[in-house]
C-alpha cells in the first residue's frame, strides 16, 4: 500500500536563501514520523507547504496518492490534513468552544447540533471544559496551546502536523500533552511531529526524519538515528555555534 | 447579545421588542411633526451603522469607504424609480445592485488586509464622488431627482427607514447566530488559521461585505426616498466616518451597540444645533471624551446595568 | 431556563415599568409639541429660519450672509420690529439658523427641524449649491415661503409655488457684462476669448449662456473647458490659451483655485490684454494672496458700499453696512452682506404687507413686494430678484467700479485700466 | 469639450509640464514621507496627517502676516516646534491607546476638533502667504519657465528627504528606528527603548508635516476644508511609492505630481481624479509588492 503522504522533492526559495532542497521522504497511514532538526533547519517551512501556506518552488506534495499542492489551504483541511502552531494561534476575541465549533462545522463539515457534541468532546479531550465559555484571548499560554491543539483535532484530521508542542512547556504540561499525543495515536491519526527537543519524539515515534539546512540529512528508525554521527554533528555543530 | 443574556430571558426579550415595535408604530401619529423627523433620522442612522457594524466588528472588514453603498444604492433607487418602477421595488432593486457591487469588487479589495482596505475603500470611494460628478448622466454635480413619487410624506420615510432599520438590525442578528457569522469571526481573529481548519475565508469575507452591501444600498434608498434627490456628495467621507464613530461610541461587536450610538451622534447632532458655530467642535471634543472615559462604549453601561438590575433581583427574591 | 432567567411576575412588572414610563413621556412631548403648534394669541417674535454652512467648504461665503442677516433683524429690531396688523403693533424679529457644512441632507434637516420643532414662519438660506432639487419640495410640502439662492432663471424655481430667489445675478446679464463693456468702452481687442469654468451645480449651465452671449456681442470662443475645484496645475490650460492667442480671459473659479492659476499665468507669462476673474477675485482675499500682482484684474459684483441706495424704512445704508462689518470682524466689506441684508429686509416687507403671521399670506404678499433696497431697485421676475451685475477692476489695493450697465443709476469715477500692462 | 483646442501637444508643453510635474512631485514626496515613516514604523495610520499639515499652512501664514518673517524661515521655528508637538501627542495620547477602535476614533475626532480650531481662530476665509518671490519664474530653453517657488520648494523637499534618508540609514536613531520598525520586541532585547523611538519618530514625521504645510502655503491658496484632500494626497503618494524606503516616497511623489501635470491634457477635470485612478490599479495588480516596512 501507498504511503499516506509523500513528500516529493520539495524546495523553497525565500528570495534567493533556499529554506528547502530537494526533500522527499514518505509518511504511512498511523504512524508518528518525527521531524527534527536545529534551529532555522526548514522544519515550519515545510509543514506550511504541507497545508498549502506557502508554494512550494519546485516538488510537490501528494496525499493518499492525489497530489494536493496548489489547493488552497481551507481545501487541504477538508481532505484531513491540520496543524498546529509553534506560537498558538487561536481565534482571540471567541470563546474556546466557538474556537473548537468553527472547526467541527467547517473542517469536519458536521451540523450544528453533532458539532457541539464533537465540540465538548475535543475540549473535554484536552481539558480545556472548564473554560469553556472563557474568551480565549485571556487563556495562560499552554491553555492557549492546548486549545490550539483542540481546534487541529476539530477538523477531525485524519494526517495531523504538531509544529513544536512541547517548546517552552513544564514538565507537567509535557506529561500533559504526551498523554493526548498517546491518545491521538490510539485513535489513528498520523502525526508529523516537529520537535526541537528530542528525548519525547524519539520515544515515541516510528520513524525519524532530520533536517539540516534545508536539505534532508537522515531518516530512519529512532535508535539508529540518535546514534548517527551526522545527526550528532548536525545537532553538535549547532551548539558550538 | 452578552449584555442582554442576562438582563433578560428569550420571552422579556421578546416582549420588549414587541413592545419597541409598537411604539415606534404608534408615535408619528401620536407625536405629529418634529419627534418623528428626529427618530426618521435615528433609524437611517442605526441602520448604516447596522451595516457597518456586521463588516468591521463580524468580518474584520475596516470599510471607510461604506458610504460608497449609500450612493450605488441611492443612485440605482432613483434611476430605477424614475422609470417608471414603484419605489419600494427601486429601493429593493438599487441595494441588490450595490450586493453585487461588493462582490464585484470583493476579490479585489480581499486581499488587501487591516488599513490598506481602509485605504482602499476610502479612496475608491471618493473616486466614484469624482466619477458621478462628472458622469453626465447621472445627473454631474446636481445628482438625480426623483420626479415620480406620488404617495410622499414625512411619515411613510419615517416607516420605510424603521423597516430598514429592523431589517438591518435582524439580518445582522441572523448572520451573527448563523455559521457564516461563527466563521466570519473566526476570520475576523486570524485570516490563515481560520483558512487552515477548513473556512473558505474569501467566500466568507465576500458574503459578509455583501450582506453588509445590501443593507447599505437600502439605506441608500430610504435616503433618497426622504431626501427626493441624490448628488455625488452622498460618497463623502463623512457619511462613512459617521457610521465608524456611531459604532465604535456605541459598543462595536454587538448589535445593541450601533442601535445605541446611532441614537447618540443623531442626539448629539439634533442637541447642539442650536450653538451652529460650534456644534462640531463640541461633538469632537465629546467623541473624544466618552472614548477616553467609556471605552467599551455605550453598551458597557448596559452592561453594568444589567448587573445592578441582577443585584436588585436577587435581593427581591430573597 | 437557566437561573438568571425572569420569572413571569418580573417580567409583568418590567413590562408594566417600561409602559408608564413610555405613556409619560408621550403625555410630555405631546403636551409640549401640541403646545408649540397652536398659534399663541401675542407672539413674542417672528421667527425666521435660516441654514447656512458655518464650518464647510462654503463657510466664507455663508458666515458673511449669517452676518448680513442679524444685521439687518438688528435694524429692524431697532425700529421695534415689523408692524403686522393681525395684532396692530410692532413685533420683533428673531432668527434661528443651523450650521449645514454644505451638506445636502443636512440642510433638508435644518430645514424641517426649523418648521416642524421651532415653528419658524418664513425661512432663509443658500441652501448650498443644491438649492433647486433637495430644498423645493420640503418648502412646498409645508408650504414654508423659503428664500434660497438660484441663478435667474431657474426652471424648478420657476414652477414652484412657495419657493424665492434672493437677490441674484441672472445667468444672461452675467455672462454678458464683460462683453458690452468691452463693446461699450471701445477696448481694442482681437475679440479672441478663452473661459475657463469650474465644475459646480450653480456653474454648469454658464457654458451654454457664455456661448450664446459671445455670438450676440461678436466675440469668438477659441478655448473653453471645465475644470475641478482644487485642480493644482493649469499648464496645458494657460498654454493652449496662449497657443489660441485669446486676449479676454474669463475665468470662474473660487479663491484658492483662481490664486493658483493666475500665479501659473504669470509664471507661463500668459497675459491678455483684459482678464475677469469671477468669484475668485471678488473678495478682498484677493489682493492679500496676489500683492501687485492682482492689480487690474477685472471681476463682477452686484454691490459697492458707495451705492446709493438705502432702506428708508428701517434706517439701513449701503455705507453703514460694509462699516459695520468691517468693525465687527476687521476684514473688508463683501457684496454678499447686501445680499443677506436685503432677503431679510424683503420678508419683513412681505410681513408687514400680509399683516397676518400666517404662510400663506406671507408667501402671497412676497409676490407683490417692489422697492429700493441696498443692491438696488428690486421687483420679483418669476420668483427671481435679479440684481444687475457692474464690472470692478482692482485698482491700488480697492475694488472700483468700472463699469455699469446703462440701467444702473450709479456714477462711475474711475476709468478702466486697460491693457493689463506686462507682468512686472 | 468642443472647443478645447487640438489634442496634440507641442514639445514645449510637454517639456514644460514634465518640469512642473518633477517639481510637485518633490513636494508631494515630502507631505507623504511623514505619513510613510509614520506608517511604516509605528503601524499607525496617521489620520491627523492633513489637518496637521493645514494647520502647519495657518501657522506660517499668521506669523508671515503679523511679523512678516519669510515662510521659509517660519519652517526653522515649526519644524522643532511640531517635533515636540508630536513626541508629547504621541507619549501622552497616541501612545495610551491601546486598541485600533481607539486610535480611530480619536483620530478622526481630533480631526474634526482641529478643523474646527482652524475655523474658529482664522474663519473660513481662504487664505495664502504672498512673497515677493512667489510669482517669479527662471526661463530655461526657450519657452519653458519654471516657477522659482516650485524650484524653492523641489530643492528643499528634497534636501530634507535626503537628510531623513540619512538620518534613517547613518544615524544610530536611524537603526534603531529600523530595527523598531520590524521587530519591537527584539530591539528592545538590545537595549532600545521601543515606546521612546516612537514618541521620537512621530516627532519627526510632525516635523516632515510642518516643512510640508509651509512649503504648500506658499504655492495654494487654503481653507479649513483642505485637510480631507492633504490626507488624500499624503496617502497616494505611501501608497504609489510604497514605504520601504525615502527613494519610493520621492517616486510615488514624483509619479502623482507627473499625473496630474499630464492629465491636463486629457481634460481640466480628470486631474484631481488621476492620483486615486492610479492609486487604485496599483492597489489592485500588486497589493502586497508595494507595500514594505522600513527593513533592510
Amino acid at each position: 500500500m501507498a504511503a499516506l503522504v509523500s513528500i516529493q522533492k520539495v524546495s523553497k526559495n525565500f528570495g534567493g536563501v533556499w529554506a528547502l532542497r530537494d526533500v522527499s521522504f514518505d509518511i504511512e497511514e498511523g504512524e508518528i514520523v518525527g521531524l527534527v532538526g536545529p534551529n532555522g533547519a526548514g522544519k515550519t517551512t515545510l509543514v506550511k507547504i504541507c497545508m498549502n501556506y506557502l508554494k512550494p518552488s519546485s516538488g510537490f506534495i501528494k496525499y493518499r496518492g492525489l497530489k494536493i499542492t496548489g489547493l488552497s489551504p481551507h481545501k487541504t483541511c477538508k481532505l484531513g490534513i491540520s496543524m498546529t502552531n509553534q506560537i498558538p494561534k487561536v481565534f482571540k476575541r471567541m470563546t474556546c468552544f466557538e474556537n473548537v465549533l468553527v472547526g467541527c462545522i467547517y473542517g469536519a463539515g458536521l451540523k450544528r447540533n453533532e458539532a457541539e457534541k464533537e465540540a465538548e468532546r475535543i475540549l473535554n479531550m484536552v481539558s480545556l471544559s472548564q473554560k469553556k465559555h472563557t474568551i480565549s484571548g485571556e487563556l495562560t499560554i499552554f491553555e492557549q496551546k492546548l486549545l490550539d491543539l483542540a481546534v487541529a483535532l476539530s477538523t477531525n484530521p485524519k494526517f495531523l502536523m504538531l509544529d513544536e508542542p512541547l517548546a517552552g512547556s513544564t514538565e507537567k504540561e509535557i506529561v500533559q500533552l504526551v498523554s493526548i499525543i498517546k491518545k491521538l495515536r490510539d485513535q489513528e491519526i498520523t502525526i508529523l511531529w516537529i520537535e526541537h527537543v528530542l528525548s519525547e519524539v524519539v520515544t515515541y515515534s516510528d520513524k525519524i526524519v532530520v533536517l539540516n539546512e534545508g536539505r534532508k540529512i537522515l531518516e530512519g528508525k529512532p535508535h539508529e538515528v540518535v546514534n548517527d554521527k551526522r545527526f550528532i554533528e548536525a545537532y553538535v555543530g549547532e551548539e558550538i555555534a | 447579545m452578552k449584555g442582554w443574556s442576562n438582563l433578560s430571558s428569550n420571552r422579556t426579550k421578546l416582549l420588549s421588542i414587541l413592545l419597541t415595535s409598537c411604539i415606534i408604530v404608534v408615535i408619528p401619529w401620536v407625536l405629529r411633526g418634529y419627534p418623528t423627523l428626529f427618530l426618521l433620522q435615528l433609524a437611517m442612522n442605526i441602520a448604516f451603522a447596522q451595516s457597518w457594524n456586521l463588516c468591521f466588528s463580524y468580518a474584520g472588514l475596516l470599510s471607510l469607504g461604506h458610504a460608497l453603498f449609500v450612493g450605488i444604492g441611492g443612485y440605482s433607487a432613483v434611476a430605477i424609480c424614475n422609470g417608471g418602477i414603484p419605489i419600494h421595488i427601486s429601493i429593493l432593486v438599487g441595494a441588490f445592485i450595490s450586493t453585487f457591487f461588493a462582490v464585484v469588487i470583493s476579490p479585489l479589495f480581499m486581499r488587501l488586509r487591516g488599513v490598506y482596505f481602509a485605504i482602499g475603500t476610502m479612496i475608491l470611494c471618493s473616486s466614484f464622488q469624482y466619477w458621478f460628478m462628472h458622469w453626465t448622466e447621472a445627473g454631474r454635480a446636481l445628482g438625480l431627482r426623483l420626479r415620480f413619487y406620488p404617495e410622499y410624506s414625512l411619515e411613510s420615510c419615517y416607516y420605510f427607514s424603521w423597516l430598514v432599520a429592523f431589517f438591518a438590525t435582524t439580518l445582522s442578528w441572523i448572520t451573527v447566530r448563523s455559521r457564516l457569522g461563527l466563521a466570519a469571526r473566526a476570520v475576523r481573529d486570524d485570516v490563515d488559521r481560520s483558512e487552515g481548519i477548513g473556512v473558505p475565508s474569501l467566500l466568507v469575507r465576500t458574503v459578509i461585505f455583501a450582506i453588509s452591501a445590501f443593507m447599505a444600498g437600502m439605506v441608500g434608498g430610504v435616503r433618497v426616498a426622504y431626501l427626493l434627490v441624490v448628488d455625488p456628495s452622498v460618497f463623502s467621507f463623512e457619511l462613512s466616518l459617521w457610521a465608524t464613530l456611531a459604532v465604535v461610541l456605541g459598543g462595536a461587536g454587538t448589535l445593541i451597540g450601533p442601535i445605541l450610538g446611532g441614537a447618540l451622534i443623531t442626539l448629539l447632532q439634533h442637541v447642539l444645533m442650536g450653538l451652529p458655530e460650534i456644534s462640531m467642535l463640541i461633538t469632537g471634543i465629546m467623541l473624544i471624551l466618552i472614548r477616553l472615559f467609556l471605552p467599551g462604549g455605550l453598551v458597557s453601561i448596559i452592561k453594568k446595568a444589567s448587573l445592578l438590575l441582577g443585584v436588585c433581583r436577587r435581593w427581591l427574591l430573597s | 431556563m437557566n437561573r438568571d432567567a425572569l420569572t413571569r411576575t418580573q417580567a409583568i412588572i418590567i413590562v408594566i415599568v417600561v409602559v408608564i414610563a413610555v405613556i409619560a413621556t408621550l403625555i410630555y412631548y405631546a403636551g409640549l409639541f401640541g403646545a408649540a403648534t397652536t398659534p399663541k394669541p401675542t407672539p413674542d417674535y417672528i421667527l425666521i429660519g435660516g441654514t447656512a454652512d458655518l464650518t464647510g467648504p462654503n463657510a466664507f461665503v455663508e458666515r458673511i450672509f449669517v452676518y448680513g442677516w442679524k444685521w439687518a433683524v438688528d435694524k429692524i429690531n431697532k425700529q421695534g420690529g415689523i408692524y403686522v396688523r393681525e395684532y396692530n403693533k410692532k413685533i420683533p424679529v428673531k432668527l434661528i439658523y443651523y450650521d449645514d457644512a454644505s451638506d445636502m441632507s443636512k440642510a433638508v434637516s435644518n430645514m424641517e427641524t426649523l418648521i416642524l420643532k421651532d415653528n419658524v414662519l418664513c425661512m432663509i438660506g443658500k441652501m448650498g449649491p443644491l438649492a433647486a432639487s433637495a430644498t423645493i419640495p420640503l418648502a412646498e410640502r409645508y408650504r414654508v415661503p423659503t428664500f434660497g439662492l438660484a441663478y435667474y432663471p431657474d426652471e424648478s424655481v420657476i414652477k414652484s409655488k412657495y419657493y424665492w430667489s434672493q437677490p441674484f445675478e441672472s445667468y444672461e446679464q452675467h455672462s454678458s457684462v464683460l462683453f458690452s463693456a468691452i463693446n461699450e468702452l471701445k477696448l481694442e481687442t482681437n475679440r479672441k476669448v478663452a473661459i475657463l469654468i469650474m465644475e459646480d451645480p450653480l456653474t454648469t449651465k454658464f457654458f451654454d449662456y457664455y456661448k450664446e452671449t459671445a455670438k450676440k456681442y461678436g466675440f469668438n470662443i477659441v478655448y473653453m473647458e471645465p475644470f475641478t475645484i482644487l485642480t493644482s496645475d493649469y499648464t496645458v490650460m494657460i498654454t493652449k490659451m496662449k497657443e489660441s492667442d485669446a486676449e479676454v480671459l474669463i475665468f470662474l473659479g473660487i479663491a484658492p483655485d483662481a490664486v493658483t492659476f493666475w500665479r501659473q499665468c504669470k509664471i507661463l507669462n500668459y497675459r491678455p490684454k483684459i482678464a475677469l476673474i469671477v468669484l475668485g477675485a471678488r473678495t478682498y482675499g484677493w489682493v492679500e494672496s496676489m500683492g501687485k500682482d492682482g492689480e487690474y484684474v477685472c471681476t463682477l459684483d452686484f454691490w459697492h458700499p458707495t451705492y446709493p441706495f438705502r432702506v428708508a424704512k428701517y434706517h439701513a445704508t449701503c455705507k453703514e453696512l460694509a462699516e459695520s462689518w468691517e468693525k465687527d470682524t476687521g476684514e473688508k466689506w463683501d457684496s454678499s452682506l447686501a445680499e443677506a441684508a436685503d432677503s431679510i429686509f424683503i420678508f419683513a416687507d412681505a410681513i408687514e404687507m400680509a399683516g397676518f403671521l400666517d404662510r400663506e399670506k406671507v408667501n402671497e404678499a412676497m409676490a407683490r413686494v417692489e422697492g429700493e433696497y441696498l443692491s438696488g431697485y428690486l421687483k420679483f421676475i418669476d420668483r427671481h430678484l435679479p440684481v444687475p451685475d457692474v464690472l470692478m477692476q482692482w485698482q491700488g489695493g480697492e475694488k472700483r467700479i468700472v463699469w455699469a450697465p446703462r440701467d444702473v443709476p450709479i456714477s462711475i469715477e474711475t476709468p478702466i485700466a486697460f491693457p493689463l500692462p506686462p507682468w512686472s | 469639450m468642443e472647443l478645447a483646442g487640438d489634442p496634440m501637444i507641442s514639445p514645449t508643453l510637454f517639456l514644460q509640464l514634465l518640469f512642473n510635474g518633477v517639481l510637485l512631485g518633490g513636494l508631494y514626496a515630502l507631505l507623504g514621507s511623514g505619513l510613510s515613516l509614520c506608517f511604516g514604523v509605528m503601524k499607525f495610520f496617521n489620520v491627523l496627517h492633513g489637518s496637521l499639515t493645514l494647520l502647519s499652512c495657518y501657522f506660517t501664514y499668521s506669523i508671515f502676516s503679523l511679523v512678516g518673517l519669510d515662510p521659509l524661515l517660519t519652517s526653522l521655528i515649526l519644524i522643532p516646534a511640531y517635533f515636540f508637538l508630536g513626541f508629547f501627542l504621541r507619549r501622552y495620547l497616541i501612545g495610551r491607546l491601546r486598541t485600533f477602535d481607539d486610535i480611530l476614533i480619536v483620530g478622526f475626532s481630533l480631526t474634526i476638533v482641529l478643523k474646527n480650531i482652524v475655523l474658529f481662530i482664522w474663519g473660513a476665509r481662504p487664505r495664502g502667504v504672498y512673497t515677493s518671490y512667489s510669482m517669479l519664474a527662471i526661463g530655461i530653453i526657450g519657452d519653458i519657465r519654471v516657477p522659482l517657488i516650485y524650484l524653492t520648494c523641489f530643492t528643499i523637499s528634497l534636501i530634507g528627504l535626503i537628510s531623513l534618508h540619512l538620518i534613517l540609514k547613518k544615524t544610530f536613531l536611524g537603526m534603531a528606528i529600523r530595527a523598531v520598525a520590524q521587530d519591537p520586541e527584539t530591539a528592545s532585547a538590545f537595549g532600545v527603548n521601543p515606546s521612546l523611538i516612537k514618541d521620537l519618530t512621530f516627532g519627526i514625521s510632525l516635523s516632515f508635516i510642518a516643512l510640508s504645510g509651509t512649503l504648500m502655503s506658499t504655492i495654494y491658496n487654503f481653507d479649513p476644508s483642505l485637510e480631507v484632500l492633504f490626507l488624500i494626497k499624503a496617502i497616494s503618494v505611501v501608497v504609489l511609492g510604497g514605504l520601504g524606503s525615502v527613494l519610493g516616497t520621492l517616486v510615488g511623489g514624483v509619479v502623482l505630481g507627473l499625473a496630474e501635470c499630464f492629465a491636463g491634457i486629457a481634460g481640466a477635470q480628470y486631474q484631481a481624479f488621476v492620483g486615486a485612478i492610479i492609486f487604485l490599479i496599483i492597489v489592485l495588480i500588486k497589493p502586497k509588492g508595494l507595500f514594505g516596512v522600513y527593513a533592510e
